[in-house]
């Protein structure tokens, strides 16, 4: 089997490391909520819907909290004592606040609103519950893939668009399909609402949206016989919110990522952190799998040059994913096949990352990301880019496995192009299958030393970020070449401090009902 | 009928997405990127965008192209000719010829004048067969006679004359500046100057053959790939059949 | 000029050869097959070949096709506008600078609207360029701001008068559903309506950027792959050496 | 190291069978010349032109020596005899006999004629050892690549087309091109004449033809700084001829088989072994590299199951070649990568076979084969094909590497097809560069295994062969799935008995003149 000799010692040195870095920004974080947690406590309380200017009700009440002085106590307390007042649901105190019929106002009794808001909480958590028993049932009667699963992407901008291309790829051989999110939707502070048809780039993530997919995908799954994950991005300014509705519509996985939105949407670190935490607990309770984003640092910095980085990161967001609740099987760090083709013995040293990476992370759910950086117009080559991918991907058993689309330096995938790049993925595979069992690396050689050397440098790296703290580490630019200020970026104005008496009843619940 | 108009689909429907690449026979400089796009357009192709364009050495250069095809075409308007005929299995056709024929059918086959590809006429004619389905020397009310690779039209003729062949069949591989039309044809014109055309049932297949070629040239039917060998028999035996009914 | 036709190139002058692939949102049948076949023919394809059909489900096929292109084009006739300027290293363009502007150039960058796409303008305007080529930052005769992702052309409108920018320079990678003409045109709307355009020199690249899209929407120049900053810097002091000199 | 474990024992057991097999052959043949051995040797006195119907004077003047049942004792020294006699040239004597001027008789003097013969047969032998140093100062001066080179085809039929397209091919990064030949060739009973122009599927092979691409690559190579082999077909019912001219204009590779035009082109078995001894002597002394046909059984016959008999023939094709002075460096054995890609694991019994032919031939110049006969219309799927090949290849370190072409199963190579799969080889050779370094197979694994039962499997049917001749083995199909009779197939009519004064002066000078 391939294996490379690392030094285990080592490895658990780095891991402390990073658990202490990732306990410390969670300390700090501890005293603050933010508008889109809060947000997404009123959408986990049963508010949906959009007012005549389609602003979500969520947000029209959040803000009417926060005019009111009252956010810092936590909108559950407070919505949860009008409905006890008013005897009526949550939505109908949304409703009648965007009317302007009704100001919130502290009620009395915590005691009691608390015990209420709970007991409300919980018939959310209990269809969650069932969500997730509901995978596990499906799964079991229709069968699934083994690994590593092939992940198609679809991104027409329209939804209705998107399920035909959808369910053609689950036709084709997809185990997992991904609904690529609008241009711009990262840093819309709301959540879009219903069937939408208009995206650049992606279709905008809407609970609507996300129901007609998984119906979809229940549908085409039934058909072919394998459960057919859906997929979204729990990303952005309304990380929380998205975590909310992919729970209630029973997504699979999730793109969440500790640090993604901090280091590519210049989001504001603090905001980040606080809604990464919120939004994985409610993925982690969901049975979600989460994908995160190191392999969009090799996008950006050299994927040699960089290769620590992205393990150094895995390795953060793995001990924040454990302060949420998430198990490692739930953990789909992400890497990516982003060396320099013209580099000599550039697929040397991309088996022996992958393989670090594999070995690290033993019983993760790696995500493997294809080539994108270094594709061009020329399909052809990039058609053996990805083949090339693959078979690093099956060699080094790798789990959830990103279609690399010969046409990715041109346009968002053609059907043609999925549909080309699964007979890719599965012709090697299936060439390749026991490959992985057959193969051994030299000792001592190329590979190892590289693997050895990868993993040294994000020891010390690792020990450095400990050092001067990972806001410092990003300030000075450590991933991913991009440098983001402790108070820059978007979103900053949505981080409230708590009050003494902040009350949110999912925490409570989440944490400790984890599958 | 409806009609049914279809355009090339990307992502979305009747956005006419294709993908074209080809050669240019001159160095690769702008003007040469700007005929590549404007081939493009004069196929039809609107905001054709010229995704790559690489210098291939000796004057020639390389393009792929992205478009939007205008074109549409009317399925609905779309006759495809096929030999018409129910397939049968090898006990149907075998059944068939014993009650109709009652005599052993003779069938010849060949690749012929210089071409060597045996594996498509062996595919159909022998014994073994291909992907499980078993060729026609396995049918027991039939004479299967295999000359093999480039055996001159002639030699078949005559072969065909001595053996009494019910049906000849003839595989074409090699396409290569049209040589096959060439050779069917001439095949067609002996078999006429020798009276014989009328008298057999006349097939050709290989992987670039259309039913609808095969006729154009004169022939009864035309093969294309992925053919077995009870597709071939059952053609004949019907054709025969409704040749020798009255 | 001698005309200069060309036409594709298989194996032969003029054979025309070209390859095409392209979906059909139809199951797979023979009418299919020869729908694919008759656009090909539509598009000026003689002796269209399907090589490869496939039913990809969900009433979906998948042509490849090789034909013989019937259009040539005259590559004589076509004039490609570029920008035109000769090119300086950075040494070149900073002396330039230093000599008819006796100040400083003012830049200023960014990845204009919903793009979050920094790498193409970051490889023109970060001190680290791009494959060895050094970007702006390190031209010391200018003063480079790059603004990054997503901003708003309000924004870089407003910067750009703060900043009393000689060049705007704007990125526009993402052009699915043309969304890069939206934003390239209201920027320059939007430049037109602060009375602004005449006073700066307005530039755009990315990868599906041609100076003649460029022009058309009103911009100065438009630059595409493989452009490094000394391109870029080359053009804007020419440039403004020409609309400064009397 | 890449290294399989195999016991040399067995291995040793193989050859000796197979050296017995071809030595039985040989003696057999040994009382026998043919036609186009004789009309070889007229060439190689220097004899060439073709009458007013384009019938080459070769021809005209061993057709004559028939008729006058002069054959029987060798062309060369009745030839010379008329030459001392009238102090002329062969070509004049060549060029009196075709214009009725002249009827050939027996001289007088044998010794003197057998001395000036060889006198004759000298220059020739000393003009091709000038080719041969030649070829060896070119490529101490341009230099040469590394293996494995890149073996790349024209055939537009035109040999000035080709001269094009094998200049742009040798720009685009190939190592060796080779001249396909016109269907139909081989079956012709003489070679063609001058430079031509239309050819099916590929181009005649000429004795001009040789010439104008030889300089064509000479200069082309000066240019790219690569010295450009160039290959063609010695084989058909003229491969003495070929091989004749082929070492006049400096070929640096044959397509050389000893039973490939038995098997494939039906021509008689005799006739076979008798033309393949004399050109490949011939090819030995003007270094030329051959190549064997063996991936040629693996298009009628499955690659797994047959993959034996492709060792078995090599072995027989290496002892054939020893016995005409061959180097083991010399020997392109063939082998192809055939396996159905839809196999699960074929990939694995790819690198077991291609390993498995190296250790067997270590010191031989391997020629590798692409995938054809599971090419399709997806030229796609077709390029990833040729992709893995690649991948073997590297991995087993191949020396001639044929480039797979993606349109393979559509037409003969467009030139946009030839740089693409360099394209695609270059790639791959290069960010795999070291791998074979680096990998190595699991002791008792299923690729050792699979290489282990192939080589038994090979001794047994080597055991087989030697046991019935193999003449007989022909007859039973044992290569490719098609069988042979003794007495059957085209061209035995040209087989001639030697009279007890049989002469030839080439065997003599070349068969001690190797390199
Ligand atoms: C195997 C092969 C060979 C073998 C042939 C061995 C043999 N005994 O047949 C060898 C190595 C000898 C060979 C040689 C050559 N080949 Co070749 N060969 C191929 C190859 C790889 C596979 C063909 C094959 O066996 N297909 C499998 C069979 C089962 O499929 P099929 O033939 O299509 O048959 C099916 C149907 O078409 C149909 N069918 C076929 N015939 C008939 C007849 C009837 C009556 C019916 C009903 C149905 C029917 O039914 C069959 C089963 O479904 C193809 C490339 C490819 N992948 O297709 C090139 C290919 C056909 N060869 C080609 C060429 C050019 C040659 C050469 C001329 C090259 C040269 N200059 O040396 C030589 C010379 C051969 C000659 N004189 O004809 C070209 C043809 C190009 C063209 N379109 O003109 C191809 C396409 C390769 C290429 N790209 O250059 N070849
Ligand atoms: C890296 C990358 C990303 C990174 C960007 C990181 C960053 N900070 O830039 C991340 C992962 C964040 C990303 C995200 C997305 N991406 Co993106 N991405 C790419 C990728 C892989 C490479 C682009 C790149 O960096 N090229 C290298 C640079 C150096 O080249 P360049 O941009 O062409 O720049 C050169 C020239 O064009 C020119 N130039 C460029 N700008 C300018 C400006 C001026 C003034 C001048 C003079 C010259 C100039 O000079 C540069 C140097 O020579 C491409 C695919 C590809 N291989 O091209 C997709 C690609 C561009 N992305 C795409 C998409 C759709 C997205 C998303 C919208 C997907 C989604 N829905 O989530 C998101 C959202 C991003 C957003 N809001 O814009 C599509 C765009 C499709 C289209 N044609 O519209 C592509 C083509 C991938 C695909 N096939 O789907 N992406
Ligand atoms: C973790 C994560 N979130 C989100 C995205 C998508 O970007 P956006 O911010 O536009 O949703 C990515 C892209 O790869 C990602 O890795
Ligand atoms: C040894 C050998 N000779 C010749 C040929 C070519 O065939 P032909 O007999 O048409 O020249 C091949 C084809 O692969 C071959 O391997």
């Amino acid at each position: 089997m391939t294996r490379l000799h690392l030094d285990q010692a080592q490895i658990d040195r780095a891991r402390d490391s990073a658990r202490r870095i990732a306990r410390s920004v969670f300390e700090q974080m501890k005293p603050f909520t933010t508008t889109t947690v809060e947000r997404a406590t009123l959408r986990l309380l049963g508010i949906d819907g959009v007012d005549e200017n389609m602003v979500p009700l969520p947000n029209r009440l959040v803000s009417h909290l926060q005019e009111q002085d009252l956010l810092q106590h936590g909108a559950a307390a407070i919505v949860v004592g009008a409905m006890i007042e008013r005897g009526c649901t949550a939505q109908q105190v949304a409703e009648a606040v965007a009317a302007g019929k009704l100001t919130m106002r502290r009620h009395k009794g915590e005691e009691a609103i608390r015990a209420a808001s709970e007991a409300e909480a919980r018939k959310m958590c209990e269809h969650i519950a069932r969500q997730r028993a509901r995978r596990d049932s499906e799964i079991k009667s229709v069968g699934e893939s083994r690994r590593p699963w092939l992940y198609l992407i679809v991104a027409t901008g329209n939804i209705h668009e998107d399920v035909i291309q959808a369910r053609a790829a689950a036709e084709q051989g997809a185990d997992i399909i991904a609904v690529i999110r609008s241009t711009g939707q990262s840093l819309l502070d709301y959540v879009p609402y219903g069937a939408t048809t208009e995206g650049f780039g992606g279709t905008y993530a809407t609970q609507e949206n996300f129901r007609l997919m998984r119906a979809a995908l229940d549908e085409a799954g039934a058909r072919v016989g394998r459960y057919i994950r859906l997929t979204n991005y729990c990303s952005g300014l309304c990380m929380p919110e998205i975590a909310a509705i992919g729970a209630m519509e029973r997504l699979d996985m999730m793109l969440n990522d500790s640090m993604y939105g901090i280091i590519f949407r210049d989001i504001n670190m603090k905001r980040t952190f606080i809604d990464q935490f919120f939004s994985r607990m409610v993925n982690a309770y969901a049975g979600i799998i989460i994908n995160t984003g190191e392999d969009n640092y090799l996008t950006t910095a050299d994927a040699c040059e960089a290769a620590h980085t992205v393990l150094a990161s895995q390795l953060i967001n793995e001990q924040f994913a454990y302060l949420s609740g998430l198990k490692p099987e739930q953990m789909g760090l992400g890497h990516a096949f982003e060396i320099n083709p013209e580099m000599e013995n550039g697929f040397l040293w991309e088996i022996a990352h992958a393989q670090l990476v594999r070995q690290v992370f033993p019983e993760a759910s790696l995500k493997y990301m294809p080539p994108t950086k270094h594709m061009t117009g020329n399909i052809f080559r990039g058609h053996i880019q990805d083949a090339l991918f693959n078979v690093v991907s099956t060699l080094t058993q790798q789990d959830i496995h990103l279609l690399g689309m010969m046409t990715e330096a041109i346009h968002t995938p053609f059907i043609q192009d999925r549909f080309l790049a699964v007979q890719n993925a599965k012709y090697v595979f299936n060439t390749m299958r026991d490959l992985h069992a057959e193969v051994e690396f030299r000792r001592g050689g190329q590979i190892e030393r590289r693997a050895q050397s990868v993993l040294s440098e994000t020891e010390l790296i690792l020990a450095d970020i400990e050092r001067m703290g990972l806001p410092q580490a990003i300030s000075k630019g450590m991933f991913a070449e991009i440098s983001r200020k402790a108070d820059g970026g978007k979103g900053l104005d949505g981080v409230i401090a708590k009050s003494g008496d902040y009350f949110n009843p999912f925490p409570n619940l989440m944490l400790a009902g984890g599958q | 009928m409806a009609e049914k108009l279809v355009k090339p689909y990307g992502d979305t429907l009747n956005d006419g997405r294709v993908q074209l690449s080809f050669t240019l026979p001159v160095a690769l400089d702008d003007a040469a990127k700007e005929g590549a796009r404007q081939l493009a357009m004069m196929m039809g192709l609107a905001e054709p965008a010229v995704v790559h364009a690489e210098d291939m050495g000796q004057d020639f250069s390389f393009f792929i192209v992205y478009g939007q095809c205008k074109h549409q075409v009317d399925l609905s308007s779309i006759k495809v000719s096929r030999p018409e005929f129910e397939t049968l299995d090898k006990e149907g056709v075998n059944r068939l010829i014993a009650e109709k024929m009652r005599r052993k059918m003779v069938v010849i086959g060949a690749c012929i004048e210089t071409d060597a590809h045996t594996v498509g006429i062996d595919a159909i004619m022998n014994m073994k067969g291909y992907n499980g389905h078993k060729g026609l020397e396995s049918y027991h009310e039939m004479r299967a006679i295999n000359l093999g690779a480039q055996v001159d039209s002639e030699d078949l003729v005559k072969r065909a004359l001595e053996e009494k062949a019910d049906v000849i069949l003839v595989s074409q591989i090699v396409t290569q500046k049209n040589i096959h039309l060439d050779n069917l044809t001439r095949l067609a014109d002996l078999l006429e100057a020798e009276g014989l055309r009328d008298r057999v049932i006349l097939i050709v297949g290989g992987p670039r053959i259309s039913h609808e070629l095969a006729k154009e040239l004169g022939y009864d039917a035309g093969f294309g790939t992925r053919t077995y060998a009870e597709d071939v028999a059952s053609f004949a035996v019907h054709e025969w059949i409704k040749r020798n009914s009255t």
